[in-house]
């Protein structure tokens, strides 16, 4: 029985099976890790670099970065403060008629945030404004318009790239690096 | 409400809760992302990441302890006490820390629903208009004498409204009933101090003044009228950092958890609290020397020595503890007074303060403080009046009945016929938060929120110095679509026009208890005051409610509370058998706990057994039974019979077995039920209410502790979850002795 | 060359009469066959067409591999822990017992191998290659089952030292470290121990054989044609491996056993843990490799002429003198514990006797001392093979238990009464015989893979040893040959 | 590239000579047993409950257990004062060494037993290890259904199966307290935080604090002569001192 099936692979017909379903399976796995690196899709395709090239800082779409652990996505709300006085939002073309279309039906904007840690670790912002790092040192270069858009973050959160920039801060400060290098100061 | 309340416009951030079980290990980035909707409108005050703290009040007993819950991004996250309010100062006990899972409970009623028929499983889901309509039609349709409310023992502003609708159209008055208000024996207390003090009132105990604390039957380390507040006080007397080490001695026949806590127990015969009261009333004042005062003359210490098998000796060290004492405090309560004689023990036990000369001092028996919006003390239903009201079911003389945060078919007793009588009703609507036993047997369920969606507020009927008005607001927008029941009724008795249209004039809830709590504003002596009715309100949910800043306590009179005759009779058992029967109150579940998983998982404090039933038995009466540990027996009372596991328990008399009330559920979801091999929903351990017979004690109480019941072996094994082991607490399984 | 040599002294022997014929029906070494002949005999039992019988023991043990241990394993992965028997307080339960026990049966191999080799203890020729196997093969299962024990064994690898962006690296204070770094130790050197001897023999087989069997030989075989230089740089290796593996071999039981010497826990934290573990793993290793002489003895074409009664002889004496040091470290390190006074100890030590589970501390002894010393003392009994047989059996399942003693049952036993609480398994009984039966399928594909017999270490054996006559007594001499 | 030395694995070592930071002492005179903290623990940690059968075979995750047991026979029967067990921070710990993937590691920052839950592999030895048996392996995914994960405490990992979770003397309060007065420039006040288990007490039989302030309240309370530390001969240097009571 076995010996048949193996005879029947051996058979040119066979040969061609079997490289099928090894390419088969090669490309499925292949396409299953493409999946897993794709960013994912977004409600409104939005610029950052056109609004940080008009000026307005960080904080004030995300003030909770100073204030606490989570930056925080601004509300419809704020988003149409500005907005509502553009006339841009009555071309239909535009990426905006995304936020006229929320602000009129009155339902939440579903982002997908791209800059996320593993729910393991408890990041604070509020630590890292106070410490004077910059947004754009971890979240890259928002006004440049090819680094960064709102489906990808520049740096890929890892934790051998917060441990170096925790060391690295720590300097010769002994106290410093034990609490930097603290299990308990990320993971609980 | 929905005008305040939609100014906060919560919304739920979607998938946060499944991203944080998701992952640990982290695969690629996708399997990470998730959906995440900012507000719409972001509260001023909220910031992403932080949390917001709401003062509300808790709903899992009528105690009305304050809480701050924690709610983050529109969730509520964690309950903690109100530091700032009298009653409990920011502490709390496990049902209110677990009172979370009741909001978010998977089993809650989602819809305003219609039952095909009653306690079958065929629903409709309804509108809230139509709803609406259906209880506006129920008031309007029926005459006023028709119509029953009846309620649990919280929340109190709803209470309020359906008394004023009844007093203004006539309707019966609302009944307020709870199986913790059955077994604190509420009603005896409070006629014992009307006998007494000449006033009906909830008598305070100030444990944590007293030297010599006596409690018979009280359980108030547990569930008795305010656990919280009588745990501080438990504290304060053992308090070594500042005073003494005050004594305590709990007399009751099965060891409580409050019993365990004492220096010493003493196992009395149930049904002779009163004759020991009296007896170390007697020997205690023959220490003291003096007239003998006459409540006392009459009992002879020998006989009530005999008669509870206390040793005579025991009596005198006791008499002696309590007559040499500066503060000698003795509490009736539990048990003790739920017995044929149950007024006579608390009129004993209330003597035996008159006789310790500390009514109305730190330290001893107080009126409890009326709270600020009271003007007189108002206490559940006895058990009596609910078979007063069932007998009226019975009569057809109740066509709608309205039930609300009561679930009379579990907590009252089978023998009181509830569910026959509610086949005479011609129209039962529940407004339950949760599927429980009476939603099931009613045509309609119209949901209200849960306690921490909800606007209220609750009276503190005893347990501070300080008359408080506790506050609740709702904490989280509603997660289903449930309404509040006063705007129910509100929207409903508009609907119905007439009398009940003119009885609440009001646009809705809120307004109502701007109503009723408007008149504390200008109010000397309060903790806020505000000179407009909104500033007063926000400042009233702000601190959660409003008290008194100085001591409200009424101090009982003691003329002639000694020179009366107090029956010293021991109590009569109903039923046949060789066994007493204590049922008591589980202390982590108490009367609406079942629900919740956490509070099921809690280790009873005794037993350390979790989410089941048991019986409790001494070990030398398991030990001639041929019973072990986990054996089923079959509990015969005059009533009716029930099987439960056996704890083999050291503490308890020989001729008692005891049993925790709190599980037994056949609906209330999941947690409180349990499934068969073959799927089918099953109770989760047993109701000792099932053998309860009709007996009442001169107050109306029920005599819940007054039976007698006979135990058969089953010879089936169903073993307990306990947290404890067997091996190392009892040596079970160990192997033999050297 | 000296082979011929020998040949003509063999035919000289000949003439030596009764006693001589004696001898050689006693001892292989004295009975030797022409190499050849010898070769053919070790081929043809592992060529030989398998039965039906062993198809379908095959196919039941594939059976157990795949259901007990591969499917049951998912199982444990997917529904985590809890589907065992393990709880607090007994956070380690049978996989652990199974992992101590198959490093104790691995034992032996090395044992048999490398201690009798350097110590030219001549009876261990026949069977130094079934040793050597179970060896390796227990190892395998002793890491499936600590694999299987692992809440999240999916991340095993954070367990090895390798540079991390996390700067991350393994516990060095951690027993468990040791021991991952011990076993590895072990199972590489062990492996290359069980390869070395095995080169000239997979030589004869591919000179022996066609088809892909050549190709499979001609590759194990590096290129080993048979010369001096050849023969020189074997015989260098495997001294040298013979020695340095028996330092590792101590080691690793020693480390096994301070995984619980090192605990807190009272009963476990007793420092005559190290030699305790390296007897008892000794004692179940020999008992197991008695089994699996008796079995390849009783099973295989030839193999009675490979592997005789004074085999089981000599190892019968070895067992014996195994089981009354066990004993006497049993004893040792009961004495100590309970001279020690400690109340948990004492606890414990009453729970082991008294307890609901005092049964299996009596069977243990019974099994581990009373069955060998009452069986293996008789010379004529030790020389039975499947009365030695059994007794291994027994051996191995005492030596279960007192595994099974010192950890699920030792840790009922806390200094928090409160938490105490008896272990009943569950998916470890079908999973632990699903290592058994990976354990003994391996042993069976092996046996037609590659030579159970060392050929070569035989006949070195049978060259060196001579009999002599000095007057009326004949003698065994046995010569140097390196 | 930082190396092994730079973060001072060895200086675990260390601990067994300092006081500790965070401590505890507990009343057992004045607990009364009534499993407040039991539930406030498990509603802040995001502590799961596992069911009848589960809870009944020692699996229950209980990060504080309220321990009681009998003296006399009746009527002279008498309950021994409630012993809430959790974990005890210890200064020298057992389990700590044991792990075999730094998944318990001594906080050298806190001072407290860390149990880090994404670095566990679920070995098990520091459980086993552990004198008090305080910790509770997730022995299955025990799942909490919807709505319930509603109720999860954000500042706190929610632990999936097969790793090993403990008492964290709520750590994430400590960093909250921590960055609270960090971003106002002050240090942190005794009592301007607490666990859960002791915000929750009725009694106030828990008092929490930093034990290496000799003004703590904890400090001060931990000097009473009738303080026990649990299985000190251990050398584990326990954080919890507990009031016999009586």
């Amino acid at each position: 029985m076995i010996k048949r099936i193996f005879d029947w692979l051996k058979q040119p017909l066979g040969l061609i099976a079997v490289g099928i379903a090894v390419l088969a399976l090669f490309s499925l796995a292949a396409y299953g890790l493409y999946t897993t690196q794709q960013p994912p899709a977004q409600p409104i395709q939005f610029p950052h670099w056109k609004h940080a090239a008009f000026g307005i800082q960080c904080l004030y779409c995300h003030p909770g970065a100073a204030k606490g652990p989570s930056a925080g996505i601004p509300s419809q709300a704020k988003c149409w403060g500005c907005h509502n006085q553009i006339t841009k939002t009555t071309d239909p073309n535009s990426e905006l008629r995304f936020l006229v279309k929320h602000v009129q039906e009155g339902t939440p904007i579903e982002w997908v945030p791209v800059a996320q840690v593993p729910d393991f670790v408890q990041f604070n912002h509020r630590a890292h404004v106070a410490a004077g790092k910059n947004c754009e040192d971890c979240h890259g270069d928002m006004g440049d318009k090819s680094q960064i858009t709102i489906a990808q973050n520049p740096q890929v959160f890892n934790m051998g790239w917060c441990l170096n920039c925790h060391i690295e801060t720590a300097g010769q400060d002994h106290e410093k690096l034990v609490k930097l290098s603290d299990c308990g100061t990320c993971h609980y | 409400m929905s005008k305040q309340f939609s100014r906060r416009d919560f919304l739920k951030l979607a998938g946060v809760g499944a991203a944080t079980t998701a992952i640990l290990t982290g695969c690629g980035p996708a399997s990470r992302y998730v959906k995440r909707e900012p507000y719409m409108q972001m509260p001023e005050y909220t910031y992403n990441g932080q949390s917001t703290y709401y003062a509300t009040t808790c709903r899992e007993c009528a105690a009305g302890c304050g809480l701050i819950v924690r709610t983050s991004q529109g969730r509520a996250i964690k309950t903690e006490g109100n530091a700032n309010n009298p009653l409990n100062l920011g502490k709390t006990c496990a049902r209110g820390q677990a009172t979370l899972q009741g909001l978010y409970n998977p089993d809650r009623v989602t819809d305003p629903i219609k039952r095909s028929s009653r306690g079958g499983d065929s629903t409709a889901v309804m509108d809230w208009d139509a709803s609406i309509q259906v209880v506006a039609d129920a008031l309007k349709n029926n005459k006023p004498e028709e119509i029953a409310f009846l309620m649990g023992m919280a929340p109190d502003h709803i209470f309020d409204l359906v008394t004023d609708l009844a007093n203004a159209t006539g309707m019966n008055a609302p009944m307020r009933f709870g199986a913790l208000g059955m077994f604190e024996a509420r009603a005896t207390l409070s006629k014992a101090a009307e006998n007494l003090f000449g006033q009906a009132s909830l008598p305070f105990f100030d444990v944590g003044g007293a030297q010599v604390v006596f409690s018979f039957g009280a359980n108030f380390l547990e569930t008795w009228l305010s656990p919280v507040s009588y745990t501080r006080g438990f504290a304060g007397l053992r308090e070594a950092r500042t005073k003494l080490r005050g004594k305590f001695v709990q007399f009751e026949s099965r060891m409580s958890s409050t019993g365990g806590k004492a220096d010493e127990w003493i196992p009395l015969r149930p049904g002779t609290e009163a004759l020991v009261a009296l007896a170390i009333g007697r020997l205690a004042a023959e220490i003291r020397g003096g007239a003998m005062p006459r409540a006392f003359a009459s009992v002879d210490p020998k006989d009530a020595a005999t008669k509870s098998g206390i040793k005579l000796e025991t009596l005198e060290h006791l008499a002696e503890m309590f007559a040499n004492s500066t503060g000698a405090l003795a509490i009736p309560g539990g048990a003790a007074l739920g017995q044929s004689n149950g007024l006579a023990v608390a009129e004993a036990v209330l003597a035996l303060n008159a006789f310790s000369d500390n009514l109305g001092k730190p330290g001893g028996v107080y009126l409890s403080a009326l709270a600020p919006n009271q003007t007189e003390y108002n206490r559940p239903a006895s058990a009596r009046e609910m078979q007063a009201l069932v007998q009226k079911m019975f009569d057809g003389k109740i066509k709608v009945l309205f039930v609300h945060g009561v679930n009379p078919l579990f907590e009252l007793p089978n023998s009181l016929e509830f569910g026959g009588a509610s086949k005479y009703v011609s129209q039962i609507i529940s407004f339950a938060t949760f599927p429980d036993e009476t939603a099931r047997e009613a045509d309609y369920v119209f949901p209200d929120h849960h306690g921490l969606e909800s606007w209220g507020y609750q009276r503190v009927a005893t347990g501070s110095a300080q008359p408080v008005l506790s506050g609740a607001q709702p904490v989280v927008s509603p997660y289903y679509n449930t309404r509040a029941t006063a705007d129910v009724l509100i929207t409903a008795a508009q609907l119905a026009g007439g009398k009940f249209a003119e009885a609440l004039p009001f646009k809705d809830e809120v307004e109502f208890l701007q109503s009723k709590i408007a008149s504390l504003m200008s109010e000397a002596d309060g903790s806020i005051s505000a000179l407009d009715i909104p500033t007063f309100m926000a400042y009233f949910q702000q601190h959660g409610g409003y008290w008194k800043m100085s001591d409200g306590r009424g101090v009982p009179s003691a003329e002639d509370m000694l020179n009366r005759t107090i029956a010293a009779d021991e109590a009569e058992f109903a039923g046949e058998g060789e066994f007493f029967f204590v049922p008591f109150v589980s202390p982590t579940l108490a009367e609406a706990g079942a629900n919740k998983p956490w509070l099921q998982e809690l280790a009873d404090p005794t037993t350390t057994v979790m989410w089941n039933t048991w019986v409790e038995m001494n070990p030398e009466t398991a030990h001639e039974l041929g019973i072990e540990n986990d054996d089923v027996v079959k509990i015969v009372s005059e009533a009716g019979a029930l099987e439960a596991p056996v704890y083999v328990y050291p503490a308890i008399r020989p001729d008692t077995i005891a049993m925790p009330f709190g599980q037994g559920h056949t609906a209330y979801g999941r947690y409180a039920t349990d499934v068969d091999k073959d799927g089918n929903i099953i109770p989760r351990g047993v109701n000792p209410a099932d053998l309860f017979g009709q007996h009442f004690n001169e107050a109306g109480d029920l005599a819940f502790a007054g039976m007698k019941v006979k135990i058969e072996k089953t010879g089936v094994k169903k073993p307990l979850s306990r947290l404890e082991s067997l091996m190392g607490v009892y040596g079970i399984g160990l192997g033999e002795e050297h | 060359m000296a082979y011929e040599k020998k040949q003509t002294e063999h035919a000289h022997a000949d003439h030596q009469g009764h006693t001589a014929e004696h001898f050689r029906e006693k001892h292989l070494m004295l009975d030797p066959l022409p190499r050849g002949q010898m070769n053919d005999m070790v081929m043809e039992s592992m060529l030989e067409k398998p039965t039906w019988k062993y198809w379908a023991v095959i196919g039941i043990l594939s059976f157990i591999v795949v259901y007990f241990l591969f499917y049951k394993w998912g199982v444990l992965i997917a529904k985590g822990q809890g589907v065992a028997g393990v709880m607090r307080p007994d956070y380690w339960g049978i996989f652990l017992v199974n992992t101590v026990f198959w490093i104790g049966i691995s034992h032996a191999g090395t044992f048999i191998s490398a201690i009798l080799r350097v110590f030219r203890a001549e009876f261990r020729r026949p069977f130094t290659r079934a040793a050597e196997l179970m060896t390796t093969f227990g190892l395998v299962q002793a890491g499936f089952s600590i694999f299987m024990h692992m809440g999240r064994v999916w991340l095993a690898y954070w367990l090895m030292p390798y540079p991390n962006q996390r700067m991350l690296w393994p516990n060095l204070h951690s027993p468990l470290t040791w021991d991952l770094l011990a076993i590895t130790t072990y199972l590489l050197s062990s492996t290359m121990y069980l390869f070395l001897p095995l080169i000239p023999d997979v030589a004869m087989a591919r000179d022996r054989s066609t088809g892909w069997r050549k190709t499979f030989y001609k590759t194990l075989a590096l290129g080993f044609r048979g010369t001096e230089g050849e023969w020189t740089h074997l015989r260098n290796a495997m001294n040298i491996f013979a020695f340095a593996i028996i330092p590792v071999m101590f080691s690793v039981h020693t480390i096994v056993s301070w995984d619980f010497a090192a605990a807190t826990r009272p009963g476990w934290s007793s420092t005559i843990f190290g030699p305790y573990f390296i007897v008892g793993a000794l004692h179940s290793g020999m008992g197991a490799a008695v089994v699996v002489i008796a079995v390849i003895r009783a099973t295989m074409k030839h193999m009675k002429y490979f592997i005789r009664s004074e085999h089981f002889d000599a190892i019968g004496k070895l067992m014996l003198i195994i089981s009354m040091a066990w004993a006497y470290f049993f004893f040792n390190d009961y004495m100590v514990q309970w001279y020690g006074g400690d109340k948990w100890t004492q606890q414990l030590l009453h729970f082991h006797e008294a307890g609901p589970m005092g049964w299996m501390w009596f069977t243990m002894l019974i099994c581990n001392i009373v069955v060998p010393w009452a069986i293996l003392w008789n010379p004529k009994w030790r020389a039975t093979p499947w009365l030695v047989g059994t007794v291994g059996i027994i051996i191995n399942v005492g030596m279960w238990f007192e595994r099974y003693i010192i950890i699920p049952i030792s840790v009922t036993i806390n200094r928090m009464p409160f938490t105490w609480r008896l272990y009943k398994p569950g998916i470890e009984i079908p999973m632990g015989i699903g290592t058994l039966a990976l354990f003994i399928l391996l042993y069976m594909i092996a046996s037609k893979l590659i030579p159970l017999i060392p050929v070569w270490e035989v006949q070195e054996g049978q060259m060196a040893h001579e009999l002599k006559k000095f007057g009326r007594e004949t003698v065994v001499t046995v010569s140097e040959l390196e | 590239m930082a190396t092994l030395a730079d973060l001072k694995i060895s200086e675990v070592k260390l601990a067994a000579e300092q006081t500790g930071k965070w401590g505890m002492v507990i009343d057992q005179d004045i607990c009364t047993g009534c499993q407040a903290c039991v539930a406030a623990c498990a509603m802040e940690n995001n502590v799961t409950f596992v069911g009848e059968v589960d809870s009944g075979y020692g699996r229950s995750m209980h990060w504080i257990r309220i321990e009681r047991f009998w003296e006399g026979e009746y009527p002279e029967v008498k309950m021994t004062p409630n012993q809430p067990m959790l974990c005890q921070q210890c200064g020298h710990a057992t389990c700590e060494p044991v792990c075999p993937a730094f998944a318990t590691v001594h906080s050298q920052a806190e001072q407290l037993n860390l149990q880090v839950y994404n670095r566990c592999v679920g070995t098990r030895y520091c459980a086993n290890n552990c004198p008090y048996q305080v910790r509770s392996f997730n022995w299955r995914d025990y799942q909490r259904p919807e709505p319930l994960p509603n109720q999860f405490n954000p500042d706190v990992t929610v632990r999936r199966v097969g790793v090993m979770e403990k008492c964290t003397f709520c750590i994430q309060r400590i960093h909250k307290a921590q960055d609270k007065a960090k971003s106002e420039g002050r240090e942190v006040v005794d009592g301007e935080f607490t666990t859960a288990c002791a915000q929750a007490c009725p009694a106030n039989a828990i008092v929490f604090g930093r034990v290496d302030d000799p003004e703590s309240l904890v400090s001060q309370l931990g000097k009473q002569s009738h303080g026990v530390k649990h299985l000190e001969e251990l050398g584990t240097l326990p954080n919890v001192t507990y009031f016999k009571g009586g």
